[in-house]
């Protein structure tokens, strides 16, 4: 099969050619997998949900609503069981880790209490900052229960009542700071 | 050649990485454990055998001035596809390699392979030297994971391998350094020395 | 100070070699020379930023309005070698003696990954058009301070006795192991 | 504050230990072998042949050009032979060999020993009467004295300097001549002056010779225009471009000459061998040596003539001594070992060391640890660690960008590396290819 | 006669050697290693020794058995870098730990690039910092300084001052009140804190200083400039504020800026040739440490400066050169 000429028709040709069947085919892969996508990141939310909230029989993130932070966007997933709400699941944030952007699921019960914390994204350190995901270890445990009311979101160091991690007390800091956020926001005002 | 050696090529003597040093950045990049180097390197090798594949089936309809855009289009295309399709399927992996899929598309490996061999070889050869480049590949990163992972984590591809004594907490006290980007740079360093020493031996 | 942080971040702290692992190809092959290096990092520089506005545009107002996000790969890979093309047309054209100290080195480009990374980095920090540029401009500085420091070092290991097997790449790997372990100090700066 | 070049330098053990003996004239030899190549340059071409009879000043040989000089004979007899006898350079030469009979010396050497001041030649007379009695550089450098002072057109030379630093540890001939023939010396500058018509000559002497310093202070007062400056004790003091920086903070630029910053240097012994040719009409064929060694019996300066061997030196101050390593033709710093003690002494010997075995091999060489001893004290402001891996890699642009033509040689670096590295011989090295090289791309 | 020997000029040398300099080295060390033995007791010792007898052992077997050179262990160098790396770790490290830092050290830092003259970077700072982001845990647990009371495997660990001060900062409190938690200048001048077993006294640091000057094994322009740079900048952020930042004696005092500016940042392998390339070195490694120190993670910064500074040797000795005799007359 001889190759095709270098002329300038051919050229173009041919480039629009692959353009065009390559974004025929990723066209219908995407719509193929968009199904599949969103259905692996609500899971991954929901999963978080469950996580951090007692248990619950309504679709916390179908019921979202939103609140403007610091620069950046807190949201609320209320979570009811026969129609009461048990608890409040608050995708929370900071930019004070050791490797900056840190993103929490923070499940508050009505009353102000935490019943249990999620790491959904972070970049701290391996083996030092990552002990924050109970993945790594148990540290975060402590926060299940207590009422920032009683219980002073902050690392001993500061005057607070967190036991920080060993040799990572800024990403321990950070975590404060991101429960802190989300404990302050809810009581404000994302209690509905 | 018969396709055994153009198979097993991509394993030792011309492996991409500790051989060609080509694609090193997800090398370096995604290797902090033996599985996320496994996946990195199966997701390449996806790509490598599609692209290779297209590229020696279409070699002949392309003029040789438009060569390499038509390349880029076709394997960006299937880099394409293995984000989606890792998207749906396997998250928390994709998640980990992030950025680095994306950046398949500028592995010279893949460009490399379409240019150098899949647009001069028959379709069939074309796709062998994909497998044997890819999975040469799959396997430098695996095994720079694993000792990464070995040395940082004190696991391999998760399993616990109690080497390192404990800490107060319970913890094993792992050289974290392999984990962060100086253990990758000093790893593969000695991995190269190590290989070469091999290779040598074995052609003496 | 939002800028500052970007610039710091991206220069030091997470350099984007020795702590992202982008741009590792022409990292080892082409810092052996401080010159070269010096030519490498400012053609780099170049392409970087304007693909990163150009990137930027593209998906602000054609990618994300038409909901073709997942053709940003595809797209901003042909922008980048579209746009080293470009470059080198017009510098040839604009200015013969600047087209002489980088042209060698635009090629190379299209296949460092430094370029795309950074472009697609923007996007997923959602910066906007200014702190794109800020960022695109302070990777390329962090990228030609890495490469330049690498290529003194690397003059300097050829005026010493390195042991046979550790020449060439491997000992590269080792420096820029150490480099990168020197650069950990900066962690925290922002 | 004693003036001194600026950067670099080091002081190595003095070892002054003939610096209190006064010059001897040493017993006439046997034969003397005068080679005919005893300075920069042209080798000279040989007038007499085997039989002819001579007289101590006859020329014997003939300057080959404009950079080259004249021989005279040292002694008077008969000529055995023109041939080629090893010399002090290590190399095969041609030489003159001739038999001792008598002292018969030429009519027209005037052997008296007064002192005559006046000047009674005009200032190209007085280059001439230089070039045909063979003067050249006595300090070592062997360049001859007349080319110096034959100033090219367009350039203006204001000040002569004149080197009695003696910077080289063990050497004391410069410094028992300034002691013992100081007027004849000063007339010697005088002459000088008038030869390159400038008002203004500068002694710089180290000050570790306090007794010469005081001693032509003393006289100089009588001499207008010239002036002694203590310099201080810091090797390589008696460096020309050194020498300048330090006396009048002016620098030959790198590749130049003094001439580009006005200024001529000649050696306290020159000054010496013109007085007596231009008012002796004595042409140069004896010179100051100095005999020394720490296990030398009798360390000892002694008037040579020259072609006369070195054995007889030797014989004279007290025969070899047992532990002999090492015999150098010069000082420590700079000299060259002689592989022979039957070499002649030349126009440029002014000093034979002798060092006991247990000095003379070299420091054990260990890897260099960069501790840039040699960079601080290399007077010419180059990195001798970066110019010694270059020569031995034989990337010879570096060296060349890296500055190794300006090595003036001076072996600071050897002396000083702690790992004992062999500095300067890779820099000569490197001096020797980039030169070839700066000649081919000339052509 | 004997047969004389010949070779080119010089025929004299200097009588200093490769060995002699490296033991005035240790010299110099001794001060400091007899005052860390009191604050520190038995750790200061197993400590020290650990690491000496490894970094000997690494340099020995790498040099038989992987490089197949003639060992040089005896040339002192091996025995500074493991000083030194016991000088900058805490003295109850497990040994193990001790061990690993010294291969990485010796094995990694020095003998992969060809051993002593050849790699550029501190080996003592590599390996302490290679320690330090691997074992941080361990790495900053200070024992604090009692003595021969202290249990090497149990000992009482508490803050170093700049610890102190970082927390101390990070929780707000004001620099007067941090003050009073940490030792008195006069205690910290002669070490009495806690920290890296030989960075404590600055008193017997200084007094190696005087005698490595008075030998000539350094010279006077590398801690100089680093001593000053740091001085100014934090002077001047203490003048801004003083009841945020810490005064410029204190940060002298604390942490390694002795043992760095004196010991590590001399290193002959690592530093630049000329002077003028000295002082650039030497501002580096002040600005960086004291960027660190402020701004950074990092309660202490002059070891990373140090090395970041090491990389940037190179660069320096190709473009900042001793003056050259007779070349501004050539270019002007």
């Amino acid at each position: 099969m001889a190759k095709r000429e270098s002329s300038f028709l051919n050229m173009v040709l041919t480039l629009l050619m692959i353009t065009f069947i390559a974004s025929a085919a990723l066209g219908y892969l995407y719509e193929l997998t968009k199904g599949p996508i969103a259905a692996s990141k609500l899971a991954k939310l929901n999963n978080a949900i469950t996580q951090v909230v007692p248990e619950f029989d309504t679709i916390p993130s179908s019921e979202i609503y939103k609140m403007g932070v610091d620069g950046d966007t807190l949201v609320f997933y209320p979570a009811m069981k026969d129609s009461i709400l048990v608890g409040t699941a608050v995708s929370t944030f900071t930019n004070k880790g050791f490797s900056g952007y840190i993103n929490l699921m923070v499940g508050f019960l009505p009353d102000g209490t935490i019943h249990n914390i999620s790491v959904l994204e972070h970049k701290e350190t391996p083996g030092l900052g990552d002990k924050m995901t109970k993945k790594k270890s148990d540290w975060s445990v402590q926060f299940n229960g207590k009422n920032p009311a009683e219980f002073k979101i902050k690392v001993t160091k500061d005057r607070g009542d967190v036991d920080a991690i060993t040799a990572s007390t800024i990403s321990s800091r950070a975590f404060c700071d991101a429960v802190d956020r989300a404990y302050k926001a809810y009581m404000e005002g994302g209690k509905k | 050649m018969s396709q055994w050696k153009n198979f097993s090529k991509g394993f030792f003597k011309e492996n991409a990485v500790f051989v060609l040093f080509l694609g090193l950045c997800p090398t370096l990049g995604v290797t902090t454990s033996a599985i996320n180097g496994m996946g990195m390197g199966l997701a390449t090798t996806f790509v490598l055998v599609m692209s290779n594949l297209v590229v020696s089936l279409v070699k002949s309809q392309i003029p040789d001035k438009v060569r390499i855009p038509s390349f880029i289009v076709i394997i960006a295309s299937f880099v394409t596809m293995v984000e989606l399709l890792m998207q749906a399927y396997v998250p928390a992996l994709f998640e980990q390699l992030g950025l680095f899929i994306p950046l398949i598309v500028v592995n010279c490996i893949v460009l490399g392979r379409a240019e150098a061999f899949a647009s001069k070889n028959n379709v069939f050869s074309s796709i062998i030297d994909g497998f044997g480049m890819g999975l040469g590949f799959a396997m430098a990163l695996t095994i720079l994971g694993g000792v990464r992972e070995i040395l940082g984590s004190g696991t391999i591809f998760g399993l616990n391998l109690h080497l390192f004594p404990l800490d107060a907490d319970g913890n094993p006290t792992t050289m974290i350094v392999f984990v962060l980007a100086p253990g990758a740079f000093i790893a593969l360093g000695y991995l190269i020395v190590l290989i070469n020493k091999i290779n040598k031996k074995s052609a003496k | 100070m939002d800028y500052l942080i970007i610039i710091i971040s991206a220069i030091f702290v997470n350099n984007i070699v020795l702590a992202q692992f982008l741009g590792i190809c022409p990292f080892i092959g082409v810092s052996s020379k401080v010159e070269t290096s010096a030519g490498m990092a400012g053609a780099v520089t170049f392409v970087m930023v304007i693909a990163t506005i150009v990137t930027y545009l593209l998906q602000k107002y054609v990618l994300e309005a038409f909901g073709i996000a997942f053709m940003q790969t595809i797209t901003f890979i042909l922008v980048i070698a579209a746009l080293v093309q470009l470059v080198e047309i017009i510098l040839k054209k604009v200015s013969p003696t600047l087209y002489q100290a980088l042209g060698i080195f635009l090629p190379l480009i299209t296949t460092n990954c430094a370029v795309l990374g950074v472009a697609i980095l923007a996007v997923q920090k959602d910066y906007n058009l200014m702190e794109s540029v800020v960022f695109a401009v302070s990777n390329a500085i962090g990228f030609g301070l890495a490469l330049i420091v690498f290529a003194g070092l690397r003059e300097q290991m050829d005026l010493v006795n390195i042991p046979k097997g550790m020449k060439g790449v491997p000992i590269a790997f080792l420096v820029a192991g150490l480099l990168a372990l020197a650069f950990m100090g900066f962690a925290g700066l922002v | 504050m004693l003036k001194t070049f600026p950067q670099g330098g080091v002081h190595p053990e003095e070892g002054k230990y003939s610096a209190n003996s006064v010059i001897e004239t040493l017993p006439l030899p046997k034969t003397v072998s005068i080679p005919i190549s005893q300075h920069i340059g042209a080798p000279s071409k040989a007038i007499v042949a085997k039989g002819d009879k001579v007289k101590v000043g006859d020329k014997i040989a003939e300057s080959a050009g404009f950079v080259s000089a004249n021989i005279h004979s040292s002694v008077s007899g008969t000529v055995v032979k023109v041939d080629k006898v090893l010399d002090s350079s290590g190399y095969k030469q041609t030489c003159v060999i001739i038999n001792v009979e008598g002292d018969e010396w030429n009519e027209a050497i005037d052997r008296s020993a007064d002192l005559k001041k006046e000047i009674s030649l005009t200032d190209k007379e007085i280059i001439n009467k230089i070039n045909e009695s063979g003067i050249v550089g006595l300090g070592g450098a062997t360049f001859p004295s007349h080319v110096k002072l034959s100033v090219p057109d367009g350039k203006k030379i204001d000040v002569l300097i004149i080197n009695g630093v003696e910077c080289e540890p063990y050497l004391t001939s410069d410094h028992r001549l300034m002691l013992e023939k100081a007027e004849e010396m000063l007339i010697g500058i005088q002459i000088l002056m008038k030869a390159l018509s400038v008002n203004s000559a500068l002694i710089g002497i180290e000050n570790n010779k306090p007794d010469a310093i005081s001693h032509l202070e003393g006289l100089v007062k009588d001499y207008p225009g010239i002036e002694v400056h203590a310099l201080k004790v810091q090797y390589p003091q008696g460096g020309e471009k050194q020498l300048i920086k330090a006396l009048i903070n002016r620098e030959v630029p790198s590749g130049g000459l003094p001439l580009n910053v006005g200024a001529v240097v000649h050696n306290v012994g020159t000054a010496f061998a013109v007085y007596e040719a231009v008012q002796k009409n004595k042409p140069l064929f004896e010179r100051v040596v100095t005999l020394t060694g720490k296990s030398v019996a009798k360390p000892s300066n002694f008037m040579v003539r020259i072609g006369a061997p070195v054995t007889e030196l030797i014989e004279a101050a007290g025969g070899l001594p047992e532990d002999t390593g090492k015999v150098i033709n010069g000082g420590p710093m700079m000299g060259k070992a002689l592989n022979s003690i039957e070499v002649p002494v030349v126009k440029g010997t002014s000093g034979i060391l002798i060092m006991p075995v247990e000095l003379s091999s070299r420091k054990k060489e260990s890897d260099c640890i960069r501790c840039a001893k040699c960079v601080s004290v290399c007077a010419q402001g180059l990195e001798p660690y970066l110019l010694n891996k270059l020569a031995q890699l034989e990337r010879n642009d570096k060296l060349e960008t890296e500055g190794v033509m300006d090595c003036i040689e001076c072996g600071s670096c050897s002396y000083t590396c702690p790992a004992g590295l062999p500095l300067l011989d890779y820099m000569r090295l490197g001096k020797s290819r980039v030169s070839q090289i700066i000649r081919s791309r000339k052509q | 006669m004997n047969k004389l020997f010949i070779s080119p000029s010089p025929h004299v040398y200097e009588d200093t050697t490769v060995k002699r300099l490296m033991y005035d080295v240790v010299i110099a060390l001794l001060p400091a290693l007899a005052i860390s033995i009191y604050f520190f007791g038995m750790g200061a010792i197993i400590v020290t020794l650990t690491a000496v007898v490894s970094c000997l052992a690494f340099e020995w077997l790498i040099q038989k058995f992987i490089l197949k050179q003639e060992p040089s262990i005896t040339d002192g160098s091996a025995a500074v870098t493991g000083i030194l790396l016991a000088f900058n770790i805490p003295t109850s490290l497990p040994i193990w730990i001790i061990i690993v830092g010294s291969l990485v050290a010796i094995g990694v830092a020095k003998m992969s690039f060809g051993g002593l003259g050849n790699n550029p970077f501190n080996p003592a700072l590599v390996g302490r910092v290679f320690m330090l982001i691997s074992f941080p845990v361990q790495m900053t647990s200070w024992p604090v300084p009692t003595g021969f009371n202290n249990s090497y495997t149990d000992a009482v660990t508490g803050a170093t001052p700049l610890g102190v001060m970082k927390e101390g900062i990070g929780a707000g409190e004001s620099m007067s009140a941090i003050m009073d938690k940490i030792p008195s200048h006069m205690e910290l001048f002669y070490g009495h804190m806690g920290g890296s077993m030989g960075e404590v006294a600055a008193i017997a640091l200084i007094l190696g200083l005087v005698y490595m000057l008075y030998k000539k094994v350094i010279k006077i322009h590398i801690p100089a400039s680093i001593i000053l740079t740091i001085t100014v900048f934090t002077g001047i952020l203490w003048l801004i504020n003083p009841e945020s930042n810490a005064d410029p004696l204190f940060h002298l005092l604390t942490g390694g800026v002795m043992l760095g500016a004196i010991f590590m940042a001399t290193d002959y392998v690592t530093s630049p040739m000329s002077v003028k390339g000295m002082w650039v070195f030497g501002i580096g490694i002040g600005l960086i440490t004291v960027s660190i120190r402020v701004f950074g993670a990092y309660p202490e910064g002059i070891s990373f400066a140090i090395l970041i500074m090491n990389a940037f040797v190179p660069l320096i000795n190709s473009y900042i050169k001793p003056k050259r005799f007779g070349e501004e007359v050539k270019n002007g």
